[in-house]
This record gives C-alpha cells, structure tokens and sequence, in this order.
C-alpha cells in the first residue's frame, strides 16, 4: 500500500469529505426544520 | 384532484402520510445505512491487492459504485419527473428536487477518485476517456439542474422547468454516452476498456457490492432527510404567510 | 399553417431589423482573431485544428443568440398571442425554430469559407464543414431553444441557458467537428457521421417543440 | 362565428375556479355567473388574483380546480379574445405588421383577412400606419392591442384594465364598442380599479378566502 497510499487515502478522504458534507447539511437542515416547527406543532 | 385508495403511489402522495412514512423508515435507513458502509469498508480494506492493479484496487471500492450512483440519482430524478409532470405526483418535484444534490456529490466522488485513479495507473491525472468524459457531461448536467432549481423563484415554474429539463437531460445522456464511445474510437483506436475484464474476483465483487448497497442505502437515507425537511419548511413558510 | 408561415416570416424579420447576425458573426470573428494569439501563428497547427476550432467558435456563437429567442417574447406579451392562437403552440414553436436556423445558421455557414482563412482551413476540410454545420444545424436550434425555453423566466438567462445547453450539445459537437476532422485525413465527407447529424437534427426538430411548448406554457405568463 | 350578430345568447358559468401561484391559492372555489350579453367588471384590491382570473379563464394560466362553460360547451382558446398588460406588439414591426401578423395568429385557417386600413381607422391609427410599434405612445399600443377585438369575432373578451393609458376619446370609443358586442350576444369580462361604464355586472374579489 506504501507505494500509492497517497491516491488511495485520499480517494477516501474526498469522498469522506463530500458524503460527510451531504449528510452533515441534510441532517442540520432537517433538524432546523423540525425546531423550526415543533414549538407551533402540536405533534410530532 | 381524485385519488384512487387502491393506489399505493398515490396513496403516498398526500405530505403526510408521507411523513409518516418518512419518519418510520428514518432511522432504520440511516443505521443500515451506515452498518453497511462499514461492512464495506472493512471488506475493502480486507481485500487482498489486485494481481494488476495492485493496492490501487481500493479506490475502485468507492469509484465504481459511485458512478453507479451518479446514474442511478440521474435516473431516479428523471423518473420521479415524469410521475410529477405527467400524472401529476405532488411529491415527484420534491424528490426529484432533494435527490439532484446527492446524485452530484455521488458523481462528483466518481470524477475525483478516477482522477486519483488514473494518476498512479496511466501517469496522469485525466484522460478523455468515454467513460470519465461522459461521467463529466453528467456532472455538468446535474449542475445545469441544480441551477434552474435555484434561478428560478416562482416554485411552480421551477418544478415545472427543471422537470423538463430532467427528461431531456436524461435522453441525451445515453446519446453522451454514444457519442462519446465513437469519438473514443476515432482518436485513440486501440484503446482497452478499463473496466472490463474478463470476471471479477470474488474478493473484488463482494466489497464492491457491498459498498455499492452502501450508497444505495445513503442514497435513500439522504433523500428521505431532504424531502422531510423541504416539507417542513414550506408548512412553516405556509404557516408565517397565514400569520401575516 | 398560415399562423406557423407568418411567425416564420416575422421572426426572420425581426431578425433581421434587430442586426441579430450581425452580432453573431462579430463574436465569430473575434473569437477566431484571438485563437492565433492563444494557440501561436503556426499554420500547419492551425490547419490541423481549424474544423474543431470552427465548430467550438460557432456553437458559443450560437449560444450568444440563444438568450434572446424567447425572452423578448415573454416580455412584450407575444406568447400569449401565441397561445391563443388558433393553431397549436408545438407548430408555431417549429416555425420560430426555423426561422432562427433560417437567420442565424444559414448567414453562419456561408461566411465559414471566409472564417475558415483566419484559422488556415484545409480546402478540402471546408466543403465537409460546412456541410456538417449545415446539416446539425437544425439540431443546434433545437437543442438550444430547449435551454432558452427553460430559462425564460430568468432575468440573466445568458449563463444558466449556457450551462444547460452545453451537455445537450456534446454529441453534436462530436459528429459535427469529427465529420469535418476527418476530411483533414482525407476521408471525403464522412457520410455515417453526416448521417448521425441529420438523425439527431430530425429528432430535434420533432421532439423540442414538445419540450418547449410544455416549457412555455408554464413558464411564460 | 363569421357574423358577429350571430353569437347564440348564452351565460358564461364559472365553477369552483382555484388557481395558483407562486406556491399560493390566489383564488380558491370561486363560482360566478355573466349573463348572456353581460359585461362584468371585477374589482378589488392589488394582489387579489384579478388578472390571474382572467389569465385562468383564457387558459393562458393552469387551473387546479374548477371549470368555465360558455353556455354548454366549455370555454375554449377560440371562442375568447384577451388583451393583458403586454400588448403583444413587437416593437421593430410597423402598426400594419403587427396587425396583419396578430390575424395570422388568430384567426381561423379559412377566414377571410380584414381590410386593416379600415380597422387602423376605426382604432385611430390610419396616420400611424407605417410606424414601428415601438415608435407609439402608451395609449397608441393599447389601442393597437384592442385592434383584435374587431379582427377575429369572439364572443368572449377578457379585458385587463382596459382603460390604462386610453385617452379620454379612446374609453368613449372602447366603451360603445364593448356595448355593441354585447349587444350582439357577446360577453365581456374585464378586470379594473377604476369604475368601467360599460359594466353591467360587478364581482368584488376579496383577499384572503
């Protein structure tokens, strides 16, 4: 692995990086939503 | 608008008794999700080195199923689109809207680990190869997409339009495809399909399916996220502009 | 058809009286004048990337045109006239698809053989390119109305109409620039590539209007 | 649909219209009446959905719900004229093209041309014939636009705002010509803020239902 460690690390990190950045982003918009909401909902 | 109960696309098509269903699936999605991604990784790492490729195999765990999902999150939009536009599925423009995002990033990792790919294996870090090259079109297709989504304010007329836009987008990307294998021939004749040889390893095949129903499972997970926070903003939006 | 035949003949009207081409064939100039500046005066590199040169320089042209096809109709209410109309939205779609291949493709492809000695074009590459501009051409219409009928509700449509266009105009641009290209070889004209063209311009002019009348009716008002 | 006195008298119903725009309800479940020969006037405040009625019913704007029915037969593109805020003129076509391209657009494939010096006359434009639309006042384009009216027979007109920018001889003159067709059987919608004297008819819109 020592010989290309580099491109397979860093394969994985952007693709970590940009999944990451996906759910990271969804689940906080999802949860401003719900906050957003919840106070005048009366069910959840 | 008449709803037939017997229907199930249409009985889903009222917001919430999609949210409950949302809400249902939420959880047990995410932790598949992210069970299955780890099983991936574990077995990809597991694998042993390609006799060809060497360790560089890896990269493939996450490129080709990658680009399986820049095609599926394409096909999937355009779909969705034709239920919204032509049997009129209020949610369709919601998940076509909620599923352009993902579909880019999933296609965006295909383009950066082929690069990464390419660098070690041919010495460079691209070549216009049919395959990048259409993957390229694509993500410059899912960005077009994305855009009218944003450029246009009125939300009935960006539905509409960036449905449009789905179904012709996903004609011509077949039509890319094409092109692109005949220019492919013409400039570099005795060029090998990359990909194509003669059967998987096992050892290869199971990571990769794995990590490819990985994906699929963050896919819907991140889907099912979007479409219920784009609910919830526009009953709140509804909500703000009946205070007013 | 008397509807389709006078948007047809107002549009090249219009064209004409508003100096659409005179635009176009400005761009197309200049843009050629600057490739010698990127690229170096050689001339046997310049010969050897004239026809895609040509095509690369025509369809951003051409793309410059497009911002306009459907706005100034949105703006002064004429698809409402259009919609209203007796006859169907599709056919008089057709006939201002027409009209803009009539007045900016067809001025385009006859001043290519001038274009072409900026660049240093073959003789024998010439013939084949102006066929192939030809043939594409309703395609090239087609495709890029597609992408102005989206944006028509836009303000700044210039960009975003680009960016939507552009995919759409991959495959043409491979047949269209290749077919050229391969006359350099010495090939003659490349009749399948030729052949691919007239396909994908035949499919274009049947299946945009659909695209673009569904876009307009929504769009527009 | 050649004589213009030969409209067969009947009422224009409309039902449960909603409409919708910018992700609102701007009208919802809204039914009325006009009369056979009856020209309404609907009034009431900006952003009440006036124009989007009348858009809806010229089907130029998608209902969600409900249906318009002239008599038996539900109102179709060619049975309406509707002149909105854009004039439809094209700015670089002398009046005369523009007229002779707004016949070719809306009439029928076999009807016979008007003799558009006789219709620049009526619209009081005979002196402008030769000039580009863009050249013309506000209330010169309006008239131009109102030229369809007299070109094409058909029994329903939509009018939005039809007195902006007229002329004090220009609403005198719009005013008798919409008394004519009405008189000939023919129906009149027109949306305003200012009062219409034509009107036979009035349906306030009020906002938020």
């Amino acid at each position: 692995m020592s010989d290309y460690g580099f491109y397979i690390w860093a394969s994985y990190g952007v693709s970590a990086v940009v999944l990451g950045g996906l759910c990271f982003f969804s689940l906080t918009d999802y949860v401003r939503a719900r906050r957003a909401l919840n106070p005048t909902e009366a069910k959840v | 608008m008449r709803i037939q109960k017997t229907d199930w696309l249409h009985y889903y098509a009222n917001p919430h008794r999609f949210m409950g269903l949302a809400q249902a699936l939420f959880y047990p999605l995410w932790v598949c999700a992210i069970l299955t991604l780890s099983a991936g990784l574990y077995l990809g790492f597991q694998a042993p080195p390609d006799y060809q490729q060497g360790e560089t195999v890896r990269i493939m765990f996450v490129h080709v199923p990658a680009a399986w999902m820049a095609l599926f999150g394409y096909s999937f939009i355009a779909f969705v689109s034709i239920l919204a536009l032509i049997f009129r599925h209020p949610l369709g423009h919601l998940a076509a809207r909620a599923a352009a995002p993902i579909g880019a990033c999933f296609t965006l990792i295909a383009l950066v680990t082929g690069a990464l790919w390419g660098q070690p294996m041919w010495g460079t870090w691209w070549v216009w190869d049919a395959r990048l090259t259409s993957v390229l079109v694509l993500f410059f297709v899912y960005i077009g997409y994305i855009s009218l989504w944003r450029a246009i304010e009125s939300p009935e007329k960006a539905s509409r339009a960036a449905a449009i836009l789905a179904i012709v987008g996903f004609i011509n990307v077949p039509i890319v495809k094409f092109s692109v294998d005949w220019w492919n021939t013409l400039h570099q004749p005795a060029s090998v399909s990359r990909f194509a040889r003669p059967a998987i390893h096992p050892d290869i095949l199971y990571p990769l399916l794995v990590m490819g129903v990985a994906f699929m499972l963050l896919f819907f997970a991140l889907l099912i996220t979007r479409m219920q926070s784009e609910i919830l903003n526009q009953r709140a939006r509804r909500r703000l502009g009946g205070d007013l | 058809m008397r509807a389709a035949y006078s948007v047809l003949c107002v549009d090249i009207l219009l064209a004409w009286r508003l100096g659409s081409i005179s635009l176009v064939l400005a761009f197309l100039f200049i843009a050629l004048t600057l490739v010698p500046f990127g690229v170096g005066p050689e001339l046997a590199l310049l010969k050897r990337l004239a026809p895609g040169l040509l095509w690369v320089v025509i369809i951003l042209a051409l793309l410059l045109s497009l911002d306009r096809l459907f706005q100034s109709d949105a703006e002064d209410g004429g698809f409402d006239q259009l919609m209203l109309s007796s006859q169907p939205l599709e056919l008089l779609v057709l006939a201002k698809l027409v009209a803009h291949f009539i007045a900016i493709i067809l001025p385009l492809s006859l001043v290519l053989p001038i274009a072409g000695f900026l660049v240093n074009i073959d003789i024998a590459a010439l013939f084949p390119l102006v066929v192939s501009v030809l043939v594409a051409g309703p395609a090239l219409c087609a495709l890029g109305a597609i992408g102005s009928a989206l944006a028509v509700s836009v303000r700044r449509a210039g960009l975003l109409t680009a960016l939507i266009v552009m995919p759409l105009y991959v495959p043409v641009l491979v047949f269209g620039a290749n077919s050229a290209q391969m006359a350099l070889l010495g090939g003659g004209i490349a009749l399948d590539a030729i052949l691919v063209l007239a396909a994908m311009s035949l499919a274009a002019m049947l299946l945009a209007p659909l695209a673009i009348s569904a876009a307009l009716r929504g769009l527009a008002s | 649909m050649t004589d213009k006195s030969a409209y067969t008298y009947v009422q224009l119903d409309v039902h449960q219209l909603g409409v919708r725009r910018g992700g609102v309800m701007v009208i919802s479940n809204l039914s009325f009446t006009v009369k056979a020969q009856a020209a309404l006037m609907v009034s009431g405040p900006n952003g009440v959905g006036k124009t989007s009625l009348l858009r809806a019913l010229s089907g130029l704007l998608e209902c969600e719900t409900g249906v318009a029915k002239l008599g038996q037969e539900n109102l179709a593109t060619n049975m309406l004229h509707y002149v909105g805020h854009g004039e439809g003129l094209k700015g670089q076509l002398t009046i005369t093209e523009n007229l002779n391209f707004m016949f070719d657009l809306l009439g029928e494939p076999d009807e016979e041309r008007p003799n558009i010096d006789g219709l620049l006359s009526k619209i009081g434009l005979l002196q402008q014939r030769n000039q580009m639309a863009s050249d013309l006042s506000a209330g010169q384009k309006r008239r131009a636009a109102m030229a369809r009216l007299f070109m094409v027979p058909r029994q329903v007109w939509l009018l939005d705002e039809p007195f902006t920018a007229l002329d004090l001889g220009g609403r005198v003159w719009l005013s008798e010509a919409v008394r004519a067709h009405c008189q000939a059987g023919g129906i009149v919608v027109a949306a305003s803020h200012e009062p219409l004297d034509f009107a036979t008819q009035y349906l306030t819109l009020e906002a938020g239902v």
